[in-house]
């Protein structure tokens, strides 16, 4: 058992860090999400070039990571800059490709930063459940004929192509029968209706009318994805949780930076001990955010991996969330105002509650799993 | 003690309900209950709705025109109001002002001032708060300095509420820096459209113009409209935080939030079933419910002692804890309902005139930006933190 | 609507205050707890003197209160001396006579003080449901034979006389078939097995073996007690609520005191903002309490009684317990000892959670209530 | 970062749970398991049975005979004597004074005590807390006067644990009233069969006998047991709360009490229903296991960070915070978890030897009894709230 990142790993961080740190500022940001497409093409191809996207796929697809930490790492230094280009999107039908082992080609192109990708799996009834799928697959001549919607799709309306999950077999919730499909974004018979997001992101509803799409756009096994999609749930999980402790080192940061600066009553307010206090146990929960983060990611693989990733969403919902507020508080009306950056670290934390299962929907899912091997923070 | 309603509460209860079956607008209280953007014009209707049936000031004291209700009436009418969708009355003018010239005002303030409040001629709004100045309100720096038969105010003001919507602000000024910093501080009227006031939007997080800044260059202001004596501002300015206080447990709000709440709850499925049947949705409601219940009876109490003689004490400072705790928690627990579709945010779908489809639920979209809109209820009027500062001095003697 | 007391129930609040304040110190307590009976008669003779007993039932009873108001202000008062005289076990029993109208004289030997009841309705299997009564009762002659074990019985080993149920009919959770039964404590086949609470109370096991009763042992309906078992209940939950609350405010006071004149690093610990804050906490609950214990009080009999007495009995649980700890920990070891009082006022707030359930149990109750016309504090 | 255990570290794992298997007496783990009350005797028991095995000091540094182990294999330690119900070690001796006799002791001093706390011939007790100087530990009075060749002491220790059993403890007085209160404080080992010190009970709120007061008057001591140098006191004694605080999160008796706890909620009955399947207790326990299995690592990422140069610094603040509050909210859940039987107590039946039938569920009588006892630990050792005060001024600079 080993807490400290190798050497690479490291330096993949301080990459990432250092790029938010030195072009990635909250104006640039947010001229980046109010830009046409949403986020910087430029961002994003210069992020590809330094190897961002191939960190997140294992050798045997082409990259040269993969692994829970290398996630982690890469998403807490993006959460860190609120970095709005679709590096999240791209993780998850990226995902969906390396593990199935098909269209290998797509997922190079994607490295290299020449094709985005969505990943087109939530519908308007479907909540967070994994299986609950009624866009129907039906075979049509050699192929497929796709019909249904999908809901709140990250970065739906800038992708070129579609990671879609539809019901070839079975009832509306069951697992099996469910098959996912790669669609070019372009096809006939699809309506992409693009709006941006609370915390400033940008997602889309897509309709699916008769789309036909050929045989070999199936991903994996015909019927049996319901293992990718928790996989991809599980990644997507780590990463978001990441990009929230990423959001909130920097908003405790700015918080202590207020508390020492900003004065009341003729003295910095940090010198009120009710707010030391409260301050005292917002670092304490970040600790544990971060341990579950790590136990999370080193888990990302093991069979204890939905455990572990409910315990890290559920503390994000739960400690993550109260933790933002706070930030939001003890700054006072200046976090209130859009011009001031600790309220958008907070919005996009508390925001992250509503992606992939919010805490709740995991605390449940902990006590449906059961808990008493997984107590243990080894993985042996 | 008896909780049951007098005959007269009743009958009072009735003629609140026929009264909002017959004279709230429709189409104003559809944009409240669907969490569409008001209009000026739209606070304007119900303002003089509201005056024409002599409830606009039912609140105060009978020799100033008002009815005098007691904490059980401004209850009922609070519940009644905010359950049928009637707007929040802007209180500025009406239960911030109003009772500082009741109580501190010249007779010419009085009458010249209360009657435009009423008919709604003058829009007012708060300079209270400066960018060193928020919770420690005495150290503001805001000058009006004696020239002639004027003041001459030069300064900022900063997170004044619809003050793109007001022609008078009234102010706290520094008009003198001997003493302790409470000391020097008067009360001052000021119509918007002299020279030299400027109101600059500030935008909040969620993305809404609600708040402003007010800046004052050599903004010159007759003499008669300092309110009270020169320098005794801060007395003034805390009698208007405790009437501030008297709606500040939100209780009529709250419940109608509750009700929203469960509304979608009802709708929303989870698994298959109705979210509301969720074990641990359901448990937080009933915690939140329980809390209401109570604070809506502590709320009671606290008023009816106030309005029994006592002034409203510090008490007011747990209201206002609880009430926007509880307000939040609400907001908190909406938001948890909706799931993903928490996520979309279409500004321009809060305003009338909106055609196109909802994003998800048609109840979706301000879900989110009213929870964090929400987070200022615990920061503005007096932090959470001074509150508990007052009890802890006030009530506690610590 | 109205918030203040009569000018009778605050004659009767400040003439037990009086008691309380005048006679009954905390080693007086203790003493009376650790006597032989676990309480004074002598005390108890002087309160039925003072018409405490009386106070708890209605003047068609032979007493003069019975509200629920005056239920609460007697125990309210009661609380804060942690009173250990068998008032409650002569409410619940006592309220069984008077809701059913029979066996009115033992009600009035009672009354005077001649007469100790307890209320034998729990068992070993029965946790927190009213319903769940597993003890029978079969008929024998003209009267029945009891057999079953009863469960934590409060005061149930000084009793004279218990009221105990037993199933005459019906499954073993059944609503229907429950009787209840009034039984002199010395009948052949009782066995009573004393011992004592953590709190200092006093509580025991009875088991019945074959104990004949003749049929006028039998307290209202056959098989019908299950509404006035529920009235008991709620008599029961409401007094102990308020004795939770006169024992909060006592540990508040305590509290207070101790904050102004403990000093540490050079200051009254009560200069701390920290626990200036948490204090401020505390105040708005006990009110929030207060104000829950009015709702309830003034709902004893109507139909939003149970609704009432949940949200009350949750806020002893939840606020209760919060207000007892902090009062503990703001202290400091020294609410750690026996010697000091502070500790056991919060023993009793704790305990009483596990006295006609606890916070969980009724939160769980307002959910299957539902809440609509609840949340509105009017009756009307 | 690898979360998997190295080969050594299985192995390591394997050798302990052996160890546990073969040697701690059954009779002592069953009265650890059944929560009964452990004589003095069933302590020294395990503690010789630690010794032999060279357990007892492996967290030593090897040049004083132990085995340097690091963060994990503590951890590892920790958790398996813990579920095979080894009773806790008693920690004033062996993790406490040891260090720093280590550290600042002379080598008389070192080479004298060190190895009767090995062998069990002393019980060290700690007298640290006065009545007057709990958490302000520096406005301690106790007073220490040299005369000759040696020390006269007079004065009143409190809290003290265990100090019926022991026969040395270690105190902190003061030598000087010069400068700053932390300046005159000594660090001064005294055998408690020297005339003059007596030990008198204080009984807990439950009531057990576990702490004492300690009097001392007239005390003397030999000049040669000050520990270091004299007025220096106050290092010696903060480098001892970090020691202190090296098994502070308590992670092992929390996992082991969790068990316990989940054992009694598949036992108890709700509705006809193991209580481990209601949705509200169950999601309670979920989170508490959600924040025990995040606190594990916390643990030992602080601890690895410690052993791998670093003093483990205010950061243990985080784990004392944590791992008391975790341990309380298994405390209450337990309680809970037991209904109508949490009420009897009978403190009889935590001896062995009592033999009437229980209360209730064989596993209830002391579980209310340890909820209120384990109040204690956001107490002692540095309240919680000290801790805050350490984390905002050692970790933030507030």
């Amino acid at each position: 058992m080993d807490f400290s990142h190798t050497e690479e790993r490291q330096m993949l961080a301080d990459m990432v860090g250092r790029f938010v740190r030195d072009e990635y500022d909250i104006e640039t940001r947010h001229a980046n999400a109010r830009s046409d497409d949403g986020f910087s093409r430029a961002h994003w191809s210069q992020l590809a070039e330094l190897g961002l996207i191939g960190a997140l796929f294992p050798e045997s697809c082409g990259g040269f990571g993969g692994t829970g930490f290398d996630i982690s790492v890469v998403f807490e230094q993006l959460g860190g800059g609120l970095v709005v280009e679709p590096f999240l999107a791209n993780l998850l039908a990226g995902t969906a490709l390396a593990a199935s082992g098909t269209h290998s080609d797509v997922l190079d192109e994607v490295m290299a930063g020449n094709c985005l990708l969505a990943y087109a799996h939530g519908e308007p009834a479907s909540r967070y459940s994994l299986s609950q799928v009624e866009t129907v697959a039906q075979k049509s001549g050699s192929g497929y004929r796709l019909n249904g919607n999908k809901a709140v799709v990250i970065s739906g309306d800038t992708a070129n192509k579609l990671v879609v999950s539809a019901r070839t077999a079975g009832g509306n919730d069951a697992t099996d029968g469910i098959s996912l499909f790669l669609v070019p974004a372009d096809a006939d018979g699809i309506h992409i209706r693009s709006y941006p997001t609370i915390d400033g992101y940008r997602a889309a509803e897509i309709a699916l009318k008769d789309v036909e799409v050929p045989a070999d756009s199936l991903i994996g096994v015909e019927g049996q994805a319901i293992a990718l999609i928790e996989q991809v749930n599980a990644a997507g999980t780590l990463a978001v949780s990441a990009e929230a402790l990423g959001a909130i080192d920097v908003g405790i940061e700015m918080t202590l930076d207020y508390l020492k600066t900003r004065k009341q009553f003729g003295v910095p307010i940090g010198k009120f001990q009710a707010l030391q206090h409260r301050m005292a146990d917002m670092m304490t929960e970040r600790e544990q955010i971060r341990s579950a983060l790590i136990n999370a990611a080193g888990n990302l693989q093991s069979d204890q991996r939905d455990w572990h990733m409910s315990a890290l969403k559920n503390l994000i919902g739960r400690a993550g969330r109260s933790i933002a507020e706070e930030c939001i508080q003890m700054h006072g009306g200046i976090a209130m105002t859009f011009e001031y950056a600790v309220g958008h670290y907070a919005k996009r934390v508390v925001m992250i509650d509503h992606m992939f299962g919010d805490e709740d929907h995991h605390l449940q899912r902990i006590i449906k799993l059961g808990a008493i091997a997984a107590t243990a923070a080894a993985t042996a | 003690m008896d909780l049951n309603y007098t005959h007269e509460e009743q009958a009072f209860q009735l003629e609140v309900r026929q009264f909002l079956a017959e004279k709230l607008p429709p189409e104003i209280s559809g944009k409240v209950k669907s969490k569409k953007r008001l209009t000026k014009q739209d606070s304007e209707t119900w303002h003089a709705i509201l005056n024409a049936a002599g409830y606009l000031n039912a609140h105060w004291l009978v020799e100033f025109g008002g009815r005098g209700w007691n904490a059980i009436q401004r209850d009922i009418f609070d519940v009644e109001a905010n359950a049928a969708g009637a707007p929040r009355v802007v209180p500025f003018g009406l239960n911030m002002l109003a009772p500082v010239l009741m109580a501190f005002g010249s007779q010419e303030q009085q009458s010249y001032h209360l009657p435009r409040i009423l008919d709604g001629t003058n829009w007012w709004c708060q300079g209270y708060s400066e960018p060193g100045a928020g919770s420690d309100l005495a150290s503001l720096k805001m000058s009006a300095v004696r020239d002639g038969d004027e003041y001459v105010l030069n300064g900022q003001k900063t997170w004044t509420t619809l003050g793109q919507h007001a022609n008078w602000i009234f102010c706290l000024v520094r008009t003198s820096r001997e003493g302790k910093p409470q000391q020097g501080i008067s009360f001052m009227l000021v119509d918007m459209d002299t020279p030299g006031v400027e109101v600059r939007p500030i935008i909040l997080l969620e993305g809404t113009h609600e708040v402003n800044e007010v800046w004052f260059t050599d903004v010159r202001v007759p003499a008669e409209n300092l309110v009270g004596e020169e320098n005794k501002g801060w007395t003034y300015a805390k009698y208007l935080l405790v009437h501030e206080r008297s709606g500040i447990a939100g209780v009529g709000d709250a419940l109608a939030s509750i009700e929203h709440l469960k509304q979608i709850a009802r709708e929303q499925k989870k698994d298959g079933k109705p979210l509301a049947e969720d074990a641990l949705f359901a448990a937080r409601l009933a915690e939140i419910e329980i809390d209401l219940a109570a604070m809506r009876t502590t709320n009671m109490r606290i008023m009816q002692a106030a309005s029994d003689g006592a002034p409203p004490g510090p008490e007011v400072s747990m209201l206002k804890i609880k009430g926007t705790v509880l307000r939040q928690s609400i907001n908190d627990l909406t938001r948890r309902a909706l799931g993903p579709y928490a996520m979309p945010f279409v500004s321009e779908a809060l305003d009338i005139g909106y055609n196109e489809e909802p994003i998800g639920p048609d109840y979706a979209n301000p879900v989110a930006a009213d929870y964090f809109n929400h987070r200022k209820t615990s920061i503005y009027g007096g932090s959470n933190e001074i509150q508990r500062n007052i009890i802890s001095k006030l009530m506690m003697g610590l």
